[in-house]
Formats: C-alpha cells, sequence, structure tokens
C-alpha cells in the first residue's frame, strides 16, 4: 500500500516537474486569449417601407446601436434605453503575441483565466482516465464520478430548454413562455392536446416516487407502442423490402466495351461480382434459418453463410478497431497542441515557434 | 386496470402511427404522437437525472464505499442544473436584448459552456479513446486463428487494417494499377471486400433484423408481447 | 412520365440557352404550332399536392419538348408584387434621400444629421414611386410560372408541390430546337389538388406488411393449439453444457453476464432465459453460477428464473440469491469491477449473453487471459468480431434469440421465429425469381421482361 | 522467453499503443507532412452528390454525433460545410443528439464565419438546433419541418429567417447530409427520409443522402449504398479521402477564379486550373509562358499566391491522422501475429491454453 501511495508521489512529481519546464521554455504552454467586444442594442419603431402594402404598419424591434434603422429613427430616449454588454471572442495566441509585439501594453486582447484554467482541468481529467491503464485510481474515480454527474446535468438541461419550453409549454402556454423565453415564438392559442404528453410526462416521474410504480406504465405503454408502431412499417420498407429490391441483379452483367460491342474481361468481373454477392446472401440466409437441420447440402450452404458472416465480422473488427484508433489520436492531439503547445498543426501560434519549443529553444 | 390501460395505450398508439403510413388523410395523427413522443424522451433525461440522484443520495446516506464520490456526482449534477437551467451568464437573443432568457442555452463563454468544453467533452471522448488500447492488448492476448471460421476474421480484419492506410498502397503498389490484377492492389480489395462480402453478410443479417424487428412490434401492438410490462411495478 | 420529369434541371438549362440562341440571332423562325385540348386533373389515389395536365401532341418535326407552365395563386401574385412595388419605391426614395442628404450636407449639416433631415423627402419619393408602380400583368390576367419541362414524345406532365385545395390554371408550350416557341395554351377551367382517402403509391408495402404479419400470427395460433414447432439444434447450446461442467470439475465458479441494457432490451430478455438453462445445469452439476447485473431490474428477473431452475432441478436448498447482484449502471465501472472480480476469481466458464456495447472487447480479452472457457450471444452488429475472434463459441444475432425461444419453449416465440423463417423463404423466392429475370433481361435485353424486373424492383418492392 | 511473452503484463502493450499513436502525431505534427490520398469510389460519390448541386440549392446538414467521436467525425463534418459553402450551397443544420449543436456552432465557427464571413446568416445558412424524439423527428420532419422547428437555436421564429420561406418539409431540400455516430444517425435517415421519399425511380426529383459515420457503423451502412445512400464516408479514413477531394477542389476553384480576375475566358481557365491545381509548380511556369502575356503582373502575382496557398491545418485533420493509424494499424497486425505465433507455439510444446 505504501508503495503504491510511494509511486504515484514520485511519478506526479516528476510529471509536475516536467510541466514547470515545459511552462518556462519558449511560449509557454495551455494559454488561452480572448478579445472582448461591446455590443449594443437600441429598441427602435421602424416604418414599413416604401411601397409596401396599406395594411403594414411600422414595427418596434431591438436592433444594433450602430445600424442605418437605428441612425434614422430611433429617438433620444430610446437611445438611453440601449441595451449593451461585452462579448469575449477567443482568439489564437498568435494575434495576442503579434498585438503584444505591436504594443507591450495593449488590452485588446487579453488572457482568459476560466478558459486556461479549463483547458488544464481538460488535460488533468484526459490524464486521469488514461491513469485507469495503469490500474484502478482515485484520479480515475473522481473523473469518472464528473463525467457522470455533468452529463446527467446537461441532458436534462437540453431537453428542458430545447424540448420541453418550445414543444410543451410553448404550446400549452404560449403567451407565458413568449413573454419569458421564446419572444420569438408565434403564438397561436393554446393547443389543448398536448395535455395528453403533460400528463404522460408527470406519469413518467412519478416512477420517482417510492408507491405506485405501476403508473409510470402508462407513458412506458405510449413509448412503447409508438416505437413499435414506427419500427414495423419503417424497417419493413427501409431494411427489408428495400435490401431485397436491391438484391434483385442480374448474375450475367454484360459490360459494353468503349468500341462497342462487350467488353469481355469487364463483364466477367462485373458477373462474378454480382453472384458472389447473390451466393452470399442466400447462404446467410439459410444460416439463420432455423426450420431445418444444418444437414447435408443445407448443412453445406450453411457452412458457406458462416464464411461470409466472418468476412463481414472481419471488415466490421477492421473499421472498429480504425474508429478506437482515431479517437486516441484525436485525444493525443488535445494533449499535444492545446496543452502542451508541443505542435501547432492549424496554426494557433505561428509555424516558427512549433518546431523550436520541442527542443525547447526559442 | 393496471394492466389493460397500458396495453390499450400501446395498441392505439401504434396503429395509429401504422394507419398514418398508408392513409393520407390521417398523416396528421402520426405527426401528432410522434410529437408526444418526442416530448415524452425529453421527460425520460429528468427521469434518468432523478435516477442518479436517487441511487447517489443513498449511498451517501448508507456512507457505502465510495460515498465520496457520489458526493461529487451530486455536486457536478447540481451544478450543472444550476448554470444550465437558470442561463447563468448566458447574454440574451440580440433579437429581443430585454427578455433575459432569450438566449442561447448554450451560449459560448457562459459556465455551461464551459462545463460543457472543459469537463463534459475530454472525458466523455477520453473514456472512449481508451478502447485503442484494450483492442490492442485483446490482438495480442485473445485473438486467436483457432480454426477456419477465425483465419477468415482475421485474414479480412487483415485487409481491412492495411488497405485503408498508406501501407496497402507501398505494400501491393507494385501490381500494375491498370492490369487485369489491379482489383488485387490492397487497397482496392479491402473496397471490394466491403462492397461484396460484408455487403452481402450484412443484407442478410439487416433482413433477418427487420423480421425480427416487425414480428416483435406486431406482438407488442397486439399484446401477446407484454414483457416490457414487467418492468413497471 | 417519370423519364420525362427526370434531369428535369437540365433540360431547362436546354431550353433556355435555345432561347439564348434566338435572341442572339434575332431570326424569325416558324414557331410550333400551340398544343391543344389542355386538360388538368388531380391525379387520383395519393397523398395530394399533384395535378396532371394533359395536351394533344404537337405535329412538328423539330419539336424539341413543351415546357408546362402554371398559374401563380391569388397569394402568390399579392406577395410578388408587394416585393417588386417595395423595391421599386426603395430604389426611387433612398435615391431622393441621397440627393436631400447631399443639399443639407451642402448648407453645413452634419452627415449623420443629414440622412435623418432627409427622411420627409425620402417618404415622399417612396410614395410617389409606389403610385406610379405597375404589376406586369394586369387584373384578372394569368400570370404563369414555369412548373417543368416535358419531352417532345410525352403528353401528360405531373405538376407536383402545389397547396391542396388552390385552384390553378395549367398552360403548355411548345418549343422546337432552335428555341422558337409557340404561344402557350391554357387549360379551359382551373384544378386542384386534393389527397386521396389511400396513397396508391403504399399499397404494395401494405401488403407485404400484411403478409409477413399474417404469417407469424398464423404460426403463432398454430404453436398455440400446441402442434410442436421443430428449431435445429443451435450448437452453441450443447456447448454450454460442456463448459458448466469443466467448471465443475476445476472446481471453479460460473460466471454468467447478461448485458449492460435493461430489460426493455430484447437481448437482455434472451439472456434471462438463456441463463435460466445455464442455471439449472449448474444445478444438476452443483456448480457455482455468479451473475453481476448492471441494472437493479435485471438482478430481480435473473434471481426469479435461477431460482425457478434450481427448482425444477430439485436443488432450491442449494440456491443462492446473494451470487446475483447488481453492480453500478455506469458502463466502465461495471466492466472495471467485473473484470477485477475475473481475475481475482478466475472462473473456469464465462457466459455474455445480451445486450454489449464497447465493453464486450474487455470482458472477452480478460476472460481469455485467465484461459475460462468463453460462450457469448449477442445481437449488436458492431460487438459481434470481438466476441467471435476471441470466444470459443458465439450465438450470433438471431441465433441468439433463437436459442432463447428454443429454451423458453413458450408457443408465441417459437410461433413466430417460424412466422420470421417463412419471410426468409419468402425473400429467398423473390431473389431467385428475380434474379433470373433480371439475368435473361440483361442478356437478351428484351423490353418485356426488363420492364418487370423494373416493375418488381419500384413497384411491388420499391417505394 | 515464451513463457514470459505469454503472461506479459498488458501495460506494456498499451505503452506500444501510445507511442505509435503518440509518436507519428508528434513528427506530423512539427514537419506538417501528410501522406497522398487515392480517393476510393464512395467517397468520390459523396463528393459528386453535394458537386453536382447548383448554387442556391438547399442541402440539409444534420450532425448527430457527441464529443466522444469527434476524432473520426469533425474532419468529414469540417470537409462538408466547406464545400457546401464553396459551393454555395443553402445549408440547413440540425442535430438528433443533445450535444449535435455544439457541433454545428464549432464548424460555423471554424469554417463559415473564418473563412466565408460573406454568408449572411439566415439567408445562406440556418441552425435549427438540436430536437429529442430520435426517429420520430425524422418522422415528422419529412413531411412538416415547421410542426418541430417552430424556432431557430437563437430563439428566432423561422417566420422571420428569409431561407426558411421556401422550406416546407425535409422534401424540399436537394440532399441530406447526415454525419452521425450511433442511434440515432444515418440508419434512421435512410430508413425515414430517404427510403420513402428520397431519389428513387419513382421520385426521381427527390433529395439524395449521403452520411459519414465512425468505423465501428460503417460496415452496416454498406448494403444501402447507391439505392438509399449516394455515398458514405466511413471513419476516419473516408474523412480523409473526402478532405482531400475537396481541398483539391476549392484550390481549383481559386485558381479558376484568379485567372478569370486575369481576364481569361471560363472554360479556358477551368481547364488551366485543374491541370495547375494537380501541380503545384505548374501556375508558375506558365506565368513566365507565353500564354500568359496578356495578363497583368498583379494577376500573376495573384495567381501564384492562390496557386501554391498552403491548405489550412484545419482542412488537413484528417489527412493528418492518417499517420498515427498507418503505425497503429502495424502494431495491430504485428500483435495479432505474434500473439498467434506464441499461442501455437506454446500449444505445440504442450503447454497450458
Amino acid at each position: 500500500m505504501n508503495a503504491r501511495v510511494l509511486a504515484w508521489t514520485v511519478i506526479l512529481l516528476i510529471a509536475t516537474a516536467l510541466l514547470v519546464w515545459r511552462a518556462s521554455t519558449g511560449l509557454g504552454m495551455a494559454k488561452v486569449y480572448v478579445e472582448a467586444e461591446e455590443v449594443s442594442f437600441v429598441e427602435v419603431t421602424v416604418p414599413p417601407p416604401p411601397g409596401a402594402a396599406a395594411d403594414e404598419t411600422s414595427k418596434t424591434l431591438w436592433l444594433p446601436a450602430d445600424s442605418t434603422e437605428v441612425r434614422r429613427y430611433a429617438t433620444p430616449a430610446q437611445r438611453d434605453a440601449a441595451i449593451s454588454w461585452t462579448e469575449l471572442q477567443q482568439v489564437p495566441p498568435k494575434a495576442y503575441f503579434e498585438a503584444q509585439a505591436a504594443d507591450p501594453n495593449q488590452t485588446a486582447i487579453v488572457l482568459s483565466w476560466p478558459r486556461t484554467i479549463g483547458i488544464w482541468i481538460a488535460a488533468i481529467f484526459t490524464l486521469s482516465i488514461f491513469s485507469f491503464l495503469y490500474r484502478d485510481n482515485p484520479f480515475y474515480r473522481v473523473a469518472e464520478a464528473v463525467v457522470v454527474g455533468v452529463s446527467a446535468g446537461y441532458w436534462m438541461v437540453v431537453g428542458f430548454w430545447d424540448v420541453i419550453i418550445p414543444n410543451l409549454l410553448g404550446k400549452l402556454m404560449p403567451e407565458f413562455v413568449k413573454a419569458n423565453f421564446l419572444p420569438g415564438l408565434n403564438a397561436t392559442g393554446v393547443e389543448w392536446a398536448y395535455l395528453v404528453p403533460l400528463v404522460f410526462g408527470i406519469m413518467l416521474v412519478w416512477r420517482l416516487m417510492p408507491k405506485g410504480g405501476w403508473i409510470s406504465l402508462w407513458p412506458l405503454a405510449f413509448i412503447v407502442g409508438t416505437t413499435a408502431g414506427l419500427r414495423m412499417v419503417g424497417y419493413i420498407e427501409g431494411d427489408f423490402l428495400s435490401q431485397v429490391s436491391s438484391s434483385v441483379i442480374p448474375v450475367i452483367n454484360p459490360i459494353e466495351a468503349p468500341g462497342g460491342g462487350t467488353d469481355v474481361m469487364a463483364t466477367i468481373w462485373a458477373s462474378l461480382r454480382n453472384v458472389l454477392l447473390l451466393a452470399g446472401i442466400l447462404a446467410c440466409l439459410t444460416y439463420f434459418f432455423f426450420s431445418v437441420e444444418h444437414k447435408g447440402g443445407v448443412g453445406k450452404i450453411a457452412r458457406v453463410g458462416i464464411w461470409y458472416l466472418m468476412i463481414t465480422f472481419g471488415a466490421a473488427f477492421g473499421f472498429t478497431v480504425m474508429g478506437r484508433i482515431a479517437l486516441l489520436a484525436a485525444r493525443l492531439e488535445f494533449l499535444f497542441n492545446d496543452w502542451l503547445w508541443l505542435i501547432d498543426p492549424t496554426d494557433q501560434r505561428g509555424v516558427a515557434n512549433a518546431a523550436a519549443m520541442v527542443i525547447g529553444g526559442v | 386496470m393496471r394492466r389493460t390501460v397500458p396495453l390499450w395505450i400501446t395498441a392505439i398508439a401504434g396503429v395509429a402511427l401504422v394507419i398514418s403510413a398508408f392513409l393520407p388523410a390521417t398523416r396528421g395523427w402520426g405527426e401528432d404522437v410522434a410529437t408526444w413522443f418526442s416530448i415524452l424522451a425529453a421527460v425520460a433525461f429528468v427521469l434518468g437525472g432523478g435516477n442518479l440522484l436517487k441511487v447517489h443520495l443513498r449511498k451517501i446516506s448508507d456512507r457505502q464505499s465510495g460515498w465520496g464520490y457520489s458526493s461529487i456526482v451530486l455536486a457536478c449534477f447540481f451544478a450543472t442544473l444550476w448554470v444550465g437551467l437558470f442561463k447563468v451568464g448566458v447574454h440574451p437573443n440580440p433579437k429581443y436584448p430585454d427578455v433575459a432568457y432569450s438566449g442561447q442555452t448554450q451560449g459560448i463563454g457562459s459556465p455551461f459552456w464551459w462545463l460543457y468544453e472543459y469537463a463534459f467533452k475530454p472525458l466523455t471522448s477520453t473514456m472512449f479513446a481508451m478502447l485503442a488500447f484494450y483492442v490492442a492488448s485483446a490482438a495480442f492476448r485473445a485473438f486467436r486463428a483457432k480454426n477456419v471460421e477465425a483465419v477468415l476474421l482475421l485474414g479480412t480484419a487483415f485487409i481491412i487494417l492495411l488497405g485503408r492506410t498508406f501501407a496497402g498502397v507501398v505494400l501491393t503498389g507494385w501490381i500494375p494499377a491498370d492490369g487485369a490484377f489491379a482489383g488485387l492492389r490492397l487497397e482496392n480489395l479491402s473496397v471490394y471486400v466491403m462492397q461484396v462480402f460484408n455487403t452481402a453478410g450484412n443484407r442478410a443479417i439487416i433482413i433477418g433484423i427487420a423480421l425480427g424487428i416487425a414480428s416483435t412490434s406486431l406482438k407488442i401492438l397486439l399484446g401477446i408481447d407484454r414483457s416490457y410490462l414487467g418492468s413497471g411495478d | 412520365m417519370n423519364g420525362s420529369t427526370g434531369s428535369l434541371r437540365h433540360r431547362m438549362a436546354t431550353s433556355l440557352c435555345g432561347l439564348a440562341v434566338v435572341v442572339s440571332a434575332g431570326t424569325a423562325l416558324a414557331a410550333p404550332p400551340a398544343p391543344t385540348d389542355v386538360r388538368a386533373a388531380d391525379v387520383g389515389f395519393d397523398a395530394g399536392s399533384r395535378i396532371r395536365v394533359e395536351w394533344n401532341a404537337v405535329a412538328d418535326s423539330n419539336l424539341a419538348g413543351y415546357s408546362v407552365f402554371r398559374s401563380l395563386t391569388p397569394g402568390e401574385i399579392a406577395a410578388a408584387d408587394r416585393d417588386s412595388r417595395v423595391a421599386f419605391a426603395t430604389a426611387a426614395s433612398e435615391a431622393a434621400r441621397k440627393a436631400r442628404a447631399a443639399e443639407l450636407v451642402a448648407e453645413g449639416v452634419a452627415p449623420e444629421d443629414a440622412d435623418r433631415q432627409a427622411e420627409q423627402a425620402a417618404v415622399e419619393a417612396g410614395a410617389a414611386a409606389s403610385r406610379e408602380w405597375r404589376p406586369e400583368t394586369a387584373e384578372g390576367e394569368i400570370r404563369w410560372t414555369l412548373a417543368g419541362v416535358a419531352d417532345p414524345v410525352d403528353t401528360t406532365f405531373d405538376v407536383d408541390k402545389l397547396e391542396d385545395a388552390e385552384a390553378y390554371s395549367f398552360g403548355v408550350q411548345a418549343f422546337d430546337r432552335d428555341g422558337a416557341k409557340s404561344p402557350i395554351a391554357a387549360t379551359t377551367a382551373p384544378a386542384s389538388s386534393e389527397a386521396s382517402a389511400f396513397d396508391a403509391k403504399r399499397l404494395p408495402l401494405f401488403l407485404m406488411l400484411a403478409l409477413l404479419c399474417g404469417t407469424v400470427l398464423l404460426f403463432i395460433s398454430i404453436a398455440r393449439r400446441g402442434k410442436p414447432l421443430k428449431i435445429r439444434t443451435i450448437a452453441g447450446l450443447a456447448a454450454v453444457e460442456e463448459a458448466v461442467g469443466r467448471a465443475t470439475e476445476m472446481g471453479r465458479s460460473v460466471l454468467y453476464i447478461n448485458g449492460i441494457q435493461d430489460m426493455d432490451d430484447l437481448q437482455t430478455v434472451a439472456g434471462v432465459n438463456i441463463l435460466g438453462r445455464v442455471a439449472k445445469i449448474a444445478a444438476e452439476y452443483d456448480a457455482r453460477v455468479e451473475v453481476p447485473t448492471s441494472r437493479s431490474l435485471v438482478m430481480t428477473a435473473a434471481r426469479e428464473t435461477v431460482q425457478g431452475s434450481y427448482l425444477s432441478a430439485g436443488r432450491s436448498d442449494n440456491y443462492n440469491p446473494d451470487l446475483i447482484y447488481y453492480v453500478t449502471d455506469e458502463q466502465f465501472g461495471f466492466v472495471a469491477y467485473v473484470s477485477g472480480m475475473m481475475v481475482r476469481e478466475k472462473p473456469a466458464a464465462c457466459f455474455y449473453m445480451g445486450a454489449f456495447f464497447a465493453e464486450s472487447l474487455i470482458l472477452a480479452e480478460t476472460g481469455n487471459s485467465i484461459g475460462a472457457i468463453q460462450i457469448a450471444g449477442t445481437a449488436m452488429p458492431s460487438q459481434l468480431p470481438f466476441f467471435v475472434a476471441a470466444c470459443d463459441y458465439t450465438l450470433i444475432g438471431e441465433e441468439f434469440f433463437a436459442a432463447s425461444a428454443y429454451l423458453s419453449g413458450q408457443p408465441d416465440q417459437l410461433g413466430s421465429l417460424k412466422g420470421q423463417d417463412m419471410g426468409k423463404l419468402l425473400v429467398g423466392a423473390i431473389l431467385l425469381i428475380g434474379v433470373a429475370m433480371a439475368t435473361v433481361a440483361a442478356v437478351t435485353n428484351s423490353e418485356t421482361i426488363s420492364a418487370g424486373v423494373s416493375f418488381l424492383k419500384n413497384t411491388l418492392l420499391g417505394t | 522467453m515464451l513463457k514470459a511473452l505469454q503472461n506479459l503484463d498488458r501495460r506494456w502493450i498499451f505503452l506500444l499503443m501510445g507511442l505509435a499513436v503518440g509518436v507519428p502525431i508528434l513528427v506530423i505534427g512539427i514537419t506538417g507532412r501528410t501522406f497522398p490520398e487515392t480517393p476510393t469510389p464512395l467517397a468520390q460519390s459523396v463528393f459528386d452528390a453535394v458537386n453536382e448541386l447548383d448554387a442556391g440549392d438547399k442541402v440539409l446538414l444534420s450532425f448527430d454525433y457527441d464529443p466522444a467521436s469527434e476524432g473520426e467525425l469533425a474532419p468529414m463534418a469540417t470537409a462538408f460545410v466547406r464545400h457546401c459553402a464553396q459551393r454555395k450551397l443553402k445549408m440547413y443544420f440540425m442535430a438528433l443528439w443533445p450535444v449535435g449543436p455544439r457541433m454545428v456552432q464549432q464548424n460555423i465557427r471554424r469554417v463559415i464565419e473564418q473563412d466565408y464571413p460573406d454568408l449572411v446568416y439566415g439567408e445562406d445558412y440556418v441552425d435549427l438546433g438540436f430536437k429529442a424524439g430520435n426517429e420520430a423527428v425524422i418522422k415528422v420532419i419529412v413531411t412538416d419541418l415547421r410542426q418541430y422547428f417552430t424556432t431557430d437555436s437563437k430563439g428566432t421564429p423561422v417566420e422571420e429567417i428569409p431561407m426558411m420561406r421556401e422550406v416546407r418539409s425535409v422534401q424540399d431540400m436537394d440532399l441530406l447530409v447526415n454525419v452521425s455516430a450511433g442511434y440515432p444517425g444515418s440508419k434512421e435517415w435512410v430508413l425515414y427520409a430517404s427510403t420513402p421519399f428520397g431519389r428513387s425511380a419513382s421520385n426521381p426529383e427527390g433529395f439524395q443522402t449521403v452520411a459519414g459515420c465512425t468505423g465501428v457503423q460503417a460496415p452496416l451502412m454498406y448494403p444501402y449504398i447507391p439505392k438509399q445512400l449516394a455515398g458514405l464516408l466511413g471513419a476516419i479514413k473516408g474523412a480523409a479521402e473526402y478532405e482531400f477531394l475537396v481541398n483539391e477542389w476549392v484550390r481549383e476553384q481559386r485558381i479558376a477564379e484568379a485567372l478569370v480576375a486575369g481576364g481569361m475566358a471560363e472554360a479556358e481557365a477551368a481547364d488551366l486550373a485543374t491541370t495547375f491545381a494537380k501541380s503545384p509548380g505548374a501556375a508558375e511556369e506558365w506565368t513566365v509562358s507565353g500564354a500568359a502575356a496578356s495578363m497583368s503582373p498583379e494577376a500573376k502575382s495573384d495567381l501564384i499566391r492562390v496557386a501554391d496557398a498552403p491548405i489550412p491545418g484545419k482542412y488537413l485533420e484528417g489527412q493528418r491522422r492518417m499517420g498515427p493509424q498507418l503505425v497503429a494499424h502495424l502494431l495491430m497486425v504485428l500483435l495479432i501475429i505474434v500473439g498467434n505465433v506464441i499461442f501455437f507455439m506454446s500449444r505445440k510444446r504442450g503447454g497450458a491454453r
């Protein structure tokens, strides 16, 4: 036990030392810069455009303070009531370096502490997860706990703002939603039909109650029924019929030669291809045919089928491996590029430094 | 009552969708039912959150092993909810600056965005990146060419792995690209395998699954299959 | 008629270039005569918004095709007029504003104020301009818009994407290869589209669905009447017995993973069925089966099943519910626990039956490293490869469900399995017939047969 | 020795894999060199499906993936957006995954706002945001888009968005682009949108569908080609190929524009552009040749600048990743072979399994 603690402390110390060294060489590492920009909006009454239909009236809407409409039609009172805030635009570090070179005490582009800390946290989490490869350890546990908590919360929030508000409350209490959340909503009266999903929704959440879990069966039944209905048609149409229909191909497939007549070689290849395809489909179907014993002829065909399936799985295997590796590559790129600033493929900091930094120069 | 009502709900909802696929006049039903479904899907997120809360609160209250981690889970959960539901630090929609909550849920620079960008994103993607390592060790210790089947599988895997990278071009570059045997170049071979053998195999699987799903759905709609009700109480 | 709408964009382009040629050349060519007797009617048995236009062919050796026009609806006309009027008036008003502002600036007004003060002039100019603006067609006159172009051989054209119940007039115009155009021949009475009670295009799908569902129901009822339905022996199940036997010999435990999905996933249910069998054998051999689950509901279901099989094996006293327990919902957490447990306890046989994701690999790999016999069953296509490569036996997709149906012995499950088999027979039959036809068509290129093939592919099986 | 290899601690293999991926990334990151790509027919057909459209045609881009699979899919998404933007197509972004909107915004920022600033939000592209409900959403929007998307992701009502006027449903689109990492994704789009309403013999005016998906999914999507799916980008390789095609094409476009600006006829410019795009130095040589006599010096220098302008790193992500991919794949093959050799040797010696 003590040995393990010791091992970890040593590892951590070495890592910290390396980081300190890295941070102190070259341009340093893991810094995010932002440019502040002031945006301001004025509520202005804009008359209908010349030539507009008789029934068009003037609109009152919020527009950027520097827009033509504001310049023309805004009253002083409206100008004074302007609403404004500053937005932070993330800029590549090289923009900061250039700005600094131009004017050492510029304040337009500044270091963003929240985002810089963010990069560090992200990197630490990444490493904590990887540390699981060595053995299960507290760092991994913490990272896992965080991902569980954050993702659950994330999905709830997104579901609430993107679906519940516009598609449920927006239909049941449009005026309220319009006034407080979605001014853009075109409120066309209350749609009482949406009481049904509301009630179902409540029943679904009821499952959290200690008693009466059966209540949640009703919405569950609805969900199951809908899925079943959707899939029954969808799969027969999209999978069954279409797949069969696109398998109806000639086993002899004459290919026109550019000069006219049939290109023998091409024809043979094309035909062979179709034959193999069809044979495969039929053989595999035979393997998945459960009414007959796999003996004699059927057995042989089924065996061919299993071979096809194995090749299919081999392909899937290859592609899956490929995918996993790509994901790993992406993570390492994050560590090397965004955090350690060792490489600079997207030219965030100026290519000149990228190579030099690795050697630790500049 | 407890059993029959759900069966009816299932049947009606499902049949409405099936019919609406064929009768243009009834297309409206299909759309409404589908919309309600999506609302319930969103509510399910709430349910998920609630379950999480239950499980971890119990762990903490019982001081089960690792209850400390549970408290981290809950802390993150509530932090995310707070900044997300109240759109903390989110600027309103420029079109309606006077409506505080009109801004984008995930407005850049807001705490919610921060949580996503620097906690959620790196953690989830690293979780999956781990698999690259496991697949490697499995390759060394588990994938054996025991029999013809395994040989076929691994052989195909090689073709894909090599053919889908520059290695394929190097290994079989000597085969003339426009000759009769160009098809044997690894990069072409991998395409051929995918489009003939893989397509054949997957077609059969897909057709089978489609039949399976159709018959299961049918059984569910007709109330023959009630397994999903078992998970209620 | 399908052919005529094909690559419509391209043909429109050509017809327009044709026009360009004429204009540039400016030569007066003999324009083709206008088509006669133009009729329009709603296309029956469809989902609406579609009207078929028909006309009598034009006799012209040089004919290149027909342009089909539809009338703009009053709403569309109003909108179009409004936009063009606004554009026209705005241009005038802005010009006036500029001029006035320039004067004001000359009088020494600051530019930004000048723009404001020029408002009056701008408004007046705008109003004047909108008064003098005239629509491109007179009141009550039809305004055409090009709906599409038909081949010279066609005498019908389906205009799509119309508003149901709007009254439309249609016009047909013949044009020849030099781009000379006939006058537009219009329909006498306006037509409007409507959605029919049934969409004929969907009929084949409906029939096919009815057929498949029918067979399934038929076999279920047969099975329920107690008629025994035979299912081929599934080799994987034989391996199960051997594996459990081996575990007993070695005096080690048996590990059973029921996937990581909840009971609402069919694969989990199938997994539980197979667990029943494994538990029964284990009970007979008196072997120890350990079942960590990733869902609490699965744990409950598994306990019931295992208890049942111990009972039927007459060893209910040996049943120990504590060996079936819930670990965590968290995917990687679960895997971490299970693989750790495997390394510690070294079970002699590992079963993975249910819905698996990325963890399949980790489990199979660990199991292999401790030298256990591994038998897997799943319908997750993306995970099958790893199981197949790393396990001693794998129940592939449907085989897995079949095994469960076979073990459960429920008539409903067996019946629907049979029904699905019939579906596969149907596929085989269609394929053989279709392929034969397609081949003959390809070799002989006979019109009729290839027509038959395309009917099969696009109408019977198409959508 | 054999024994040692047999029960070799798997952490050593982890380490090997880590190096196999990490080292190439560093090398490529420093040298900035990538492997040449030879596009496979599928990537080509994806490219064609986008390229055959005319400026102003409508494209629905559904980004149904999450950060977990960004490594594979982000390059595809970026390439798709760039292609559409350069082709001047109207882009309608949406997502079926809760985190999808982030992917959309990321690409809008990376590509449109940075390299195509003249594109106007609401006229050239719109972000419709996320809707829960999986295939149910598709099922509805193929016949009635407004039922779900009453506002865009910013909360602006669709009535106020110019480019939404002529869109009643997905059927009004000319192309459907889907980048997906699982369920719901490519498969659902194929089943519920492309199959019933997409381009087919009975509906030649329907929209086409192309998809980019993860390696895990790719094999399962092949059977839908070409009837239900016009083209498919499988895993990082597909991304790299498509990226390559788009980069080549964009360079060609730019060169052609430069030539036309230099007073050359469209057709001629196009032909020259293709040749220049293939061989970098060609443009420079050509400018000194007599054929370029009519061109002004500024135009010439402009042309040369365009012709050998380096491709921005963000458009080479896929191709860069092929480096680590190569080494790691070789390692995998090696591991499998060595593993089996050891296995069989030990078995010959009657060792335990």
